[in-house]
Order: structure tokens, then C-alpha cells, then sequence
């Protein structure tokens, strides 16, 4: 139990770090700002959540774990906001760099 | 320690709660008085004034001689909690500065009072507030006992300054404030990072024991280094001085008195604590003539420059940043002979005794110098002629100001000069002595030019335009008249220094001394001076006979009005900055 | 090296940049940047202080902690006084036209007499 | 090992951001460097186990600021203007580099020349702190020991407000600030602004709260909450409040009013200044902390606003 519960933490967060990794590379090679925007907001969504939910075993106690969930929850929230706000500017203003 | 969460009464028996009060009934006043708004701004200033006046004279009273009250705030002893002391320097520095605020405040209601039908206007609710943090945050500076204490007094009297310079909302003056705040902000990280590193040597910010605690080391002269490069910015000592000539030069009379007067008056004084209390045994004779070396630049340029000035107020500003130079003249004189602590009382009160004579008298001078302008709608040198006549008291108050800055007798600048004169022959510095006298009369040649200038012949009859207030005018006269007779008080039980070291006044050879310096005073006048045209084609006018010699004179000015404008440029003075910095260090490091 | 002493030279490091940019950043609110470059790094060197001052049971000292919060708090206070004075000076600059034609016309001077 | 290589690239990383902020070509560019760069600046604090620090520097240095500057730059977008200097020649540039690269050094070989461990308070901090009844040094430090540093400084942010203002015109004075944002809010804005705020505030509520034993307190709980207002300034679901409210000076003064009223409390009933007396000690500061927070809560977004730039409604 307690094996395969590290298991799945460290496979969690590692696969989650390449996400973060991609999305990191992403925001730097791709040509334009909406696909940038793209990438970041994958490395965000899914990095960060598999992130969450391979500490969730390691958390100290159901407390812990729920800030955890929280701070998953208003990552998703805001960055969703920012993304669009950022979207919307560049329709705005016209793609810049 | 800590006694039942108690103060422990043993030391903060006796006046000592008066300390704390002469921090809080300003910062109550502040408090309220953006609470309140409209016109009880100005109501809880000016009740805030005589309050404050008395409790600062109280303290003067009640502190026993030869010894420092002390009060611990909430009750925790210092390292962990912080103390606010008064010794004999806090409390001149106090005095003067209830004297010439509550002077400021009594010229400033003619202009910043709020209009009678109650709604609340900017310039004066701001004055007000900004006036009575500014004090508050002088008499943290006087009575801190914790360097970071200090520095955030220090940050509070900057943020209170620089709002005072743009306040008429002017470009320039908006320019010069922004310059002004930058400059003074580089300097207070310089400080903060000095005391860090004095923090990590020896664990506690505490001054007394930190005058236990340092020995001369690299962390401790990196330290000082620091503390002492930010706080001269903030200073404006030359070469740092590229904010000062606009800021002071550029705001509403009133708030330029206190810039000028008292401001720079703050982190002037945490350099004398730093030096005198914290680092009284680190040996630094050569740093203290490095310091010395830029005061004797300040005179120098600062009355050269304001010779050349064409509005009375930036002629005013100059003549700060002269008299700042004529400060920090004291600190190698403060070397008892073959000594290297800084222990001589005579140079330290003499310091004090100048600083109190240049907060008084400029003062005075740059009120008058508003007096004139609302009179005359402009405050250009060359187009003062009709004044003497329209205004003869604003005229007499300067004129007494500046006698009081040249030192005549009885005048606290008298005494000053007096003092470091004798100590600069006891310890054979000659150089100093030099200084000194030219000193006097460098600042006597840019009073001569205003008062001759304000005494001429007016082109046609003029008649008053404005009826300057009564008020205003005695407010003015006031300060000069304080500054005048500085010399008169016994300082002995405030100042390091016995009674019978200030001679009498009134003997023929200090009679004559001044009479000399305010004679070459008027010959570099003459010859460095610029002159409206009209004045030297006067039947009086003594210029043709000397005509070679004004021409080198004028190459001088200008050349030393050149490279000052070269030195205010952003760059320059911060490679100046970095320059002091770095050499200033050394030289204590050199003395180990 | 440690954590603390790798943070102590960051600091420094920090600091002179800062400072490098407060002197020759002509824009003013590079300037500002600069400054608050050069605070956290001088707020660094506090860390590294605080840090290897742990002693009875605290992880660190916190009175240098509490005055970096408190020098924080200053330095924020700065920034924004310094922005709101840049941003009315750009305003007002706007107006009356470019601040280097402004500054040039009070230096001019005429010719004196001798 | 693993843990002295995160160190050490977190530190390459602030230092690359801190030269991008310093160096790089653009303003706008630069300042989007710095917040990432006060972000960052937290890490280094948590490693310091500076957590009080931590929350600070991440509320103001990547928070507030940010805003803040984020703000200037784009309303600054002409700033040549500005640029009363020449550029720099090479040479006096290099200088210039000389002379910080020196002080690098000295600084640096200082601070590597300092005992370790330090000389250190935290014994006596520790020790006194059962007087407090608080938990967290930190705050017992800023609360108690030093409270007289803490009380000025919360004057110095009511001093910078009166600066700010100050700034106004004439015809503005007693309106209202900017708005924190020029262009008209958008649906996801509204929603983000709407749905935010009630955690926010909770969470900032509780970041005070806790500041009493953990990590924590009135400037970052005040802070947080800040920022939630800040936010719904933003989508414009509020207008920012007129300078001449009453109600809005006295929250932006409660907190120095309110730490200078029980200090003069203490004084009065012969305490002593800003002591608190043994077993009130802890009610007394929540509550002094209780303004506190609520001040900070009014001061950041009006520092952030600006000073009135419309008339105040007759």
C-alpha cells in the first residue's frame, strides 16, 4: 500500500514536472503569442494537477490535502482568467512578437 | 527583561515619559488631522505647535545634568526592544526645532489656510499633515536609540520632504522632487545595508551598546562606509548635492524654510550619532579628513555658485549647500591632540552650535525671500531694487540672517567658528583654521550682493503692491534674531563645553575679524559676483579701475558654475557616490 | 556552501546590481526598479543573518526577519510615491512639451557685465 | 546534493531575472521581469526559513508592486520625454561598472566574513515571548518588541497616501482615483472577480489570523485582502472610493490610530508606551491587528490608485 502509494507520487509528479518542462519550452519556441499562451496554459492545467495529485498521498493529514486541492483550484481559476484576459489583448492590440 | 509586562519603573522614572510624548503629539496630530480634514487641518497643527514647544522645553528641564533620560518603549530593554534617549545634543537639536517649526507655522497660515467656506483644498491639507510629520519624524531622529529606528524616521522625514517640494504641482518642481525622492531613496538603502552588516558583527542595532560592542574591523568600516555615503546623500553634501538647488529653490516658501532649515538637519544628525556614539573608538582621522575635504568643496562651490545666480532662492538654496560644508568641518577637528577617538566636546558643540545658527537663519532667510516674492510677483536678484523700500523689515530680517551665517559676534555661528578655531590651532591643523576664515567670508560675499542689490536706487518709484501680513514679517525677524543671539545662551549644560570657553563678544578684535570677513566678502563680490547691468554703471560703481581682475574673477565663476552643472547630472553623482564610497572605506581601513 | 551563505551572495550580488542600474538608467522608472532591486538584495543580506542565527529552537532570528517585513513595507510605500510623481510628471511633461527643452531654457544664461 | 543544486539554480535564476530587470531594453519587458523576480525572491526566503518574509515579499514584490508598476509602464508608454540625460558613454559606463563590481566584492567579502552563526536575539525573543501570549516570534517582534518600528511605519504608509494625493490637481481634490484599469471590464474578468473575492477574503482573513502563532498576519492577511479589492476595482464591479470619504480616511488611519491609542492606553494607566499589560497582552494585539489589517486592506489599492483625477460628486 504504502509502496504503491510512493509509487504513484513519484510517477505523478515526475510526469507532471514534463509537462511543466514542455510548456516551459513551448512558451519559448513557438512563433507566435496565442500558441505561447497555448503551452503555458497546458503546462499550468495539467503540470500542476498532476503535480497535486502526487503529493496529495504526502500531505499531512485530510486538512492538508484539501489546501492542496484549493491551491490546484485557484491556479486553474486564475490562470484560466489570465489566459483569456491575455487572449483577448492580443485580438485586441494584434499579435505582437 | 521584561517585569510582569510591566515597564520596569527604574528606567523610565523621572521625565522620561516626555520623551515619548514629543514623538506623539505630532504623529497624533497627523493622525487626526487626515481623520478630521477641511479646517481642522490647520486647527490641529497650530494646537499641536505650543503643546509640542512645551513638552521640548520640559524635557530641557527635567533631564539631570550629565545624564540621558531613557525611555523603553513597552517596556523591553534594549537589544530586544527599542529606547528613546535624550542627551544634550537631542535636546538642542529638539529646541531649535520647535522654535523654528512653530515659526514656520505662524508664516505659513497666511498661505495655507483653507478658504472659510469649509471645503477642504489640497495645498493646505497636505502642508499641515506633511509639517507635523516632518517634525515628528525629526524628534525620532534626536532621540532614536536604534539605528533601524532611525532609518525608518529617516524614510518618514523623506516622504514628508519630498511631497513639501512639488506641492505648487510645477513641472520643474514635480522634476525635482522625483530627483529629490530617487536620490534620497539610493541613499537610505546605503544605510539599511550598513546596518545590516552591523547587525550580523554584533547582534544588536541598540547605540549605547553598540558603543560597547564594535571594534575596528572590515565588517564594521564596510558598515560605516555605508550608513555614512547614504546618509551624506541625503545630506547633500558636495559632490552629492544635485537634488538640493531645485527642490529647496523650487517649493512654496514656507516648505522650503523647512527643507532648508531642518530636513537636511536630520540625516546630518544621524552621522554625528553614528560617528560621536556608535564608533566613538574606531580610528578614523584619515575617513574624517576625507569628510572634512568635501565640506571644504561645499563652501567653495556652494558660494561661488550662488554668486552666480540669478533668483534669490536658488541663491538661498546654495548657500545651504555651502553651509552644510562648514558642518562636517568639525569631524577632524574632533580629534583630541595625538588621539584617534573622536573626543573633543569643543568641536562637537561647536557642530551643534553652526547646525542650530544655519537652522535658524535660513529659516528666516528663505521666508523673506517669500515675502518678496509675493511682493514682487518674481524673486530675480537683478529687479530687487524697489524693495528696500517697500519692504524695509523683509530686507533688515535678511540682513541680520545673513549677519548671523557670516558669524558676527554673539551669534551661534560666531561661537562656532570661535570654538573649531581654537581647536584647529591646538591640534595644528591649519588647513582647517583656513577654511574656516575663508568660509566667512565666502558667505558674506553672497549676502553683501543681495543686500546691495535690495538697497539700490529703484529705476522709477514703486509702491507696495501686497501688505505683507505683520505676522509674516515677525516670524522672520524672530529666527534671524534667535540665530543672532544663539551665542549668548549658556549652552554649558546642554553642549560639551564650558562657560568660559565662549569669550566675550563684544571685544574690539572679534568686532574687527567680522569687519574684515564682511569687507573680502565684498570684494568677491565684487569680483566673482554677477551684477545687473544698472549697478555697475552707477556714478559708484568701482568696477572700471579693477577691470582685469573681475575678468579672471568671472573665469573662475564660471568655470566653477560649469563643472557644478556637470556634477548634478545623474551619472556623475553617482559615480561620485560610488567614488566616496569606496574611498571613504579605505581610508578607515588604512588607519588599522 | 549553504543555503544561507549562497542567499548572503546572492544578496550582494543583487545590491550592486541595483545599484549599476540606478545610476545609469536614464528612465526614471527603470530607476525605481533598480531601487527595489537593490532593497531585496540588501533584504537578502538580513536573511542570511537571520538565518544563521538560529538558535533555541527557532529555525532563525526573527527580529532581522521582522525588519526586512518592515523595510518591505517601507520600500513598497516608496515605489509608490515615486510612481504616482512619474506618472503626474509625464502628464504635466506632456503639456508643456519635452522636459530636456524645459531644463535647457532655465540653464541659458546671458552674457554678464563686466 | 540534490537540494544544493535547486539552490543554486533558483539563485542563477533570480539573478538572471534581477540583470533582465536592470539591463534589459524595454521598460515593459523590465517590469514584467521584476515580478517574476519578487516571485521568485519568495523561494529564496522559504529557504531561509523566512516564511513571514516569504508571504510578504510574494503579496508586495510580485503582488502589489507588480500591479503597480504594470500600471506606470503602460500609462508611461512615451516616456523619451522623460529622458533628460544623455546616454552614456562608454567610458563613464564602464566606470560605473567598475566601481559596483568593487563593491560587489567588498560587500560580498563581508558578508562572508561575518560570524556563523550570527550574534542572535531569538534566545531572548523566545524566551520573552509567554508575556505576548503569541505563538510566532516574527510577530512578537513587530507587535511587541519593536512595535514602536511597526507603529511609525504604518504611519510612513499614511504619509505616503497624503504624498500620493497631493499630487492631485486642485479641481480633483476630494474625488476619486483612477480606476485601476482603462479599458472596460470583460465577462471573464466580472466572473473571476465575482467568484474570487469570497476565498480571497477568507483566506486573507485566516493568513491574519494565524499570524499570531504561525507564519502569517496583519500585513499579509492585509494584503490578500488588498489584492481582492484591488480585483474588483478592476472588473469594475466598484469604483474606487473618493479620497474625501470620511469613512475612508479613518480606515486608512485605523491602524496607527488604533496601535497609538492603546499606547497611549498603556501610557495613560502607567504600563508603559505600547507595553501591554500581563494577561491582556494577547486580546490587545488582536485587536490592534484587527485595524492594522484593515488599513493595509484600504492603503495598498489606494497607494495603487493614484491620486483623484476625478471631481468629487457635488
Amino acid at each position: 500500500m504504502n509502496f504503491a502509494l510512493n509509487l504513484l507520487s513519484v510517477t505523478a509528479i515526475s510526469v507532471g514536472s514534463v509537462f511543466f518542462l514542455a510548456g516551459t519550452v513551448g512558451l519559448l519556441r513557438f512563433p507566435d503569442a496565442l500558441s505561447r499562451l497555448h503551452a503555458l496554459t497546458k503546462a499550468d492545467n495539467v503540470g500542476l494537477g498532476l503535480v497535486v495529485i502526487g503529493l496529495l498521498p504526502l500531505a499531512y493529514g485530510v486538512l492538508g490535502g484539501l489546501k492542496l486541492v484549493v491551491v490546484w483550484a485557484l491556479v486553474q481559476l486564475s490562470g484560466a482568467t489570465v489566459g483569456q484576459l491575455i487572449a483577448q489583448s492580443i485580438r485586441r492590440n494584434g499579435p505582437t512578437a | 527583561m521584561i517585569y510582569d509586562g510591566i515597564a520596569a519603573p527604574v528606567t523610565n522614572s523621572g521625565g522620561s515619559f516626555l520623551l515619548i510624548l514629543a514623538v506623539i503629539i505630532p504623529l497624533a496630530g497627523v493622525l487626526l488631522a487626515f481623520v478630521w480634514g477641511g479646517r481642522q487641518v490647520e486647527r490641529i497643527a497650530l494646537s499641536a505647535m505650543p503643546l509640542g514647544l512645551a513638552i521640548v522645553l520640559a524635557i530641557a528641564l527635567v533631564r539631570p545634568a550629565d545624564a540621558s533620560l531613557q525611555y523603553l518603549i513597552g517596556g523591553w530593554m534594549p537589544p530586544l526592544g527599542v529606547a528613546l534617549r535624550a542627551d544634550g545634543l537631542s535636546i538642542v537639536m529638539m529646541v531649535i526645532t520647535a522654535v523654528v517649526i512653530s515659526a514656520i507655522a505662524v508664516f505659513a497660515r497666511a498661505d495655507f489656510s483653507m478658504p472659510a467656506d469649509s471645503m477642504e483644498t489640497r495645498a493646505p491639507f497636505a502642508f499641515w499633515i506633511l509639517l507635523l510629520a516632518i517634525w515628528a519624524a525629526l524628534n525620532t531622529i534626536f532621540l532614536g536609540g536604534d539605528l533601524f529606528t532611525l532609518y525608518v524616521a529617516l524614510e518618514l522625514l523623506t516622504f514628508a520632504a519630498v511631497p513639501l517640494v512639488c506641492l505648487d504641482g510645477r513641472v520643474e518642481t514635480l522634476h525635482a522632487a522625483l530627483r529629490y525622492l530617487l536620490f534620497a531613496l539610493l541613499g537610505s538603502a546605503l544605510y539599511l545595508a550598513g546596518t545590516t552588516l552591523i547587525y550580523g558583527g554584533y547582534g544588536t542595532l541598540d547605540i549605547t551598546l553598540l558603543a560597547q560592542r564594535v571594534h575596528a574591523e572590515p565588517v564594521l568600516f564596510v558598515a560605516a562606509a555605508l550608513m555614512t555615503t547614504g546618509l551624506l546623500a541625503k545630506t547633500a553634501l558636495f559632490p552629492l548635492h544635485l537634488w538640493l538647488p531645485p527642490a529647496h529653490s523650487g517649493a512654496p516658501a514656507a516648505a522650503s524654510a523647512v527643507l532648508s532649515a531642518l530636513v537636511v538637519k536630520g540625516s546630518f544628525f544621524i552621522v554625528v550619532r553614528l560617528w560621536f556614539d556608535v564608533m566613538p573608538r574606531v580610528p578614523g582621522p584619515a575617513a574624517m579628513q576625507v569628510l572634512a575635504a568635501l565640506g571644504v568643496g561645499a563652501i567653495l562651490f556652494g558660494s561661488i555658485v550662488a554668486l552666480r545666480q540669478k533668483r534669490l532662492k536658488l541663491l538661498i538654496a546654495y548657500s545651504t549647500l555651502a553651509q552644510i560644508g562648514y558642518l562636517f568641518l568639525m569631524f577632524p577637528l574632533a580629534f583630541p591632540p595625538g588621539s584617534t577617538q573622536l573626543a573633543n566636546g569643543s568641536a562637537l558643540a561647536a557642530g551643534m552650535l553652526q547646525a542650530m545658527s544655519h537652522a535658524s537663519a535660513k529659516a528666516a532667510m528663505f521666508l523673506t525671500a517669500g515675502m518678496i516674492y509675493a511682493e514682487l510677483g518674481h524673486d530675480r536678484i537683478a529687479g530687487l531694487a524697489s524693495i528696500a523700500r517697500t519692504l524695509p523689515m523683509s530686507v533688515l530680517t535678511f540682513g541680520l540672517a545673513g549677519l548671523a551665517l557670516i558669524g558676527v559676534p554673539a551669534s551661534g555661528a560666531y561661537c562656532a567658528k570661535n570654538l573649531l578655531l581654537g581647536v584647529a590651532s591646538d591640534t595644528a591643523q591649519w588647513w582647517w583654521a583656513l577654511a574656516l576664515q575663508a568660509g566667512g567670508m565666502l558667505t558674506a560675499s553672497y549676502v553683501v550682493l543681495v543686500i546691495v542689490h535690495a538697497l539700490a536706487p529703484p529705476p522709477r518709484p514703486s509702491v507696495p503692491r501686497t501688505r505683507v501680513s505683520h505676522y509674516q514679517e515677525a516670524a522672520a525677524l524672530v529666527l534671524a534674531l534667535c540665530s543672532l543671539l544663539l551665542g549668548l545662551i549658556l549652552w554649558g549644560s546642554y553642549l560639551p563645553l564650558s562657560d568660559d570657553t565662549v569669550s566675550n563678544p563684544l571685544t574690539v578684535s572679534a568686532l574687527l575679524g567680522t569687519l574684515w570677513s564682511i569687507l573680502g566678502g565684498a570684494v568677491l563680490a565684487i569680483l566673482l559676483g554677477r551684477w545687473d547691468s544698472r549697478l555697475t554703471r552707477l556714478p559708484f560703481a568701482i568696477f572700471a579701475p579693477i577691470r582685469p581682475a573681475r575678468r579672471a574673477g568671472l573665469l573662475v565663476s564660471r568655470i566653477t558654475e560649469e563643472l557644478d552643472a556637470r556634477l548634478r547630472q545623474w551619472p556623475v553623482a553617482g559615480v561620485c557616490l560610488l567614488a566616496f564610497l569606496i574611498v571613504f572605506g579605505l581610508a578607515l581601513n588604512v588607519m588599522r | 556552501m549553504s543555503a544561507a551563505t549562497l542567499a548572503g551572495l546572492t544578496g550582494a550580488v543583487l545590491a550592486g546590481l541595483g545599484l549599476y542600474g540606478l545610476i545609469i538608467q536614464p528612465d526614471p522608472l527603470r530607476r525605481i526598479l533598480a531601487f527595489n532591486v537593490l532593497g531585496s538584495g540588501v533584504f537578502l543580506l538580513f536573511g542570511i543573518i537571520a538565518r544563521r542565527g538560529a538558535a533555541a529552537g527557532a529555525l532563525a532570528d526573527p527580529v532581522p526577519q521582522a525588519l526586512v517585513i518592515t523595510g518591505i513595507v517601507v520600500a513598497f510605500a516608496a515605489t509608490a510615491l515615486a510612481v504616482a510623481l512619474l506618472v503626474r510628471l509625464f502628464g504635466e511633461t506632456s503639456r508643456v512639451g519635452s522636459l530636456a527643452e524645459l531644463s535647457g531654457q532655465t540653464r541659458g544664461d546671458g552674457a554678464d557685465d563686466l | 546534493m540534490i537540494v544544493q543544486t535547486l539552490d543554486i539554480s533558483l539563485a542563477a535564476l533570480v539573478l538572471t531575472l534581477a540583470g533582465w530587470t536592470v539591463l534589459a531594453h524595454g521598460t515593459f519587458p523590465a517590469v514584467v521581469s521584476y515580478v517574476a523576480y519578487g516571485l521568485l525572491l519568495s523561494l529564496i526566503w522559504v529557504r531561509l526559513f523566512a516564511v513571514d518574509v516569504a508571504l510578504t515579499e510574494a503579496a508586495i514584490g510580485g503582488g502589489v508592486t507588480g500591479v503597480l508598476l504594470i500600471g506606470a509602464a503602460s500609462k508611461l508608454r512615451n516616456a523619451a520625454l522623460l529622458a533628460t540625460e544623455r546616454e552614456l558613454t562608454p567610458p563613464l559606463r564602464w566606470a560605473i561598472a567598475a566601481l559596483c563590481v568593487f563593491t560587489t566584492l567588498a560587500l560580498a567579502r563581508v558578508v562572508l566574513s561575518l560570524p556563523d552563526p550570527s550574534p542572535t536575539l531569538a534566545p531572548e525573543a523566545v524566551q520573552d515571548i509567554a508575556a505576548t501570549g503569541l505563538g510566532n516570534p516574527v510577530t512578537a517582534v513587530l507587535i511587541a518588541y519593536r512595535a514602536f518600528d511597526t507603529m511609525l511605519e504604518k504611519c510612513v504608509l499614511v504619509l505616503a497616501v497624503v504624498g500620493v494625493w497631493s499630487l492631485a490637481s486642485d479641481q480633483y481634490w476630494g474625488g476619486t482615483p483612477s480606476a485601476l484599469r482603462a479599458v472596460t471590464g470583460y465577462g471573464t474578468l466580472t466572473f473571476f472577480a465575482q467568484l474570487l473575492p469570497p476565498f480571497g477574503i477568507l483566506i486573507g482573513i485566516r493568513i491574519f489570523w494565524v499570524g499570531a502563532d504561525e507564519p502569517g498576519g496583519a500585513f499579509q492577511g492585509g494584503a490578500i485582502l488588498a489584492a481582492m479589492w484591488m480585483i474588483i476595482i478592476m472588473a469594475r464591479l466598484a469604483d474606487a472610493p473618493a479620497i474625501g470619504g470620511r469613512w475612508m480616511r479613518i480606515a486608512l488611519a485605523a491602524g496607527p490610530i488604533v496601535f497609538l491609542g492603546v499606547g497611549i492606553l498603556g501610557f495613560i494607566a502607567t504600563w508603559g508606551f505600547l507595553a501591554y499589560p500581563a494577561g491582556f497582552a494577547k486580546p490587545l494585539i488582536i485587536f490592534v491587528e484587527i485595524f492594522m489589517t484593515l488599513s493595509i486592506a484600504a492603503t495598498l489599492p489606494m497607494l495603487v490608485a493614484g491620486p483623484p483625477i476625478r471631481a468629487p460628486r457635488p
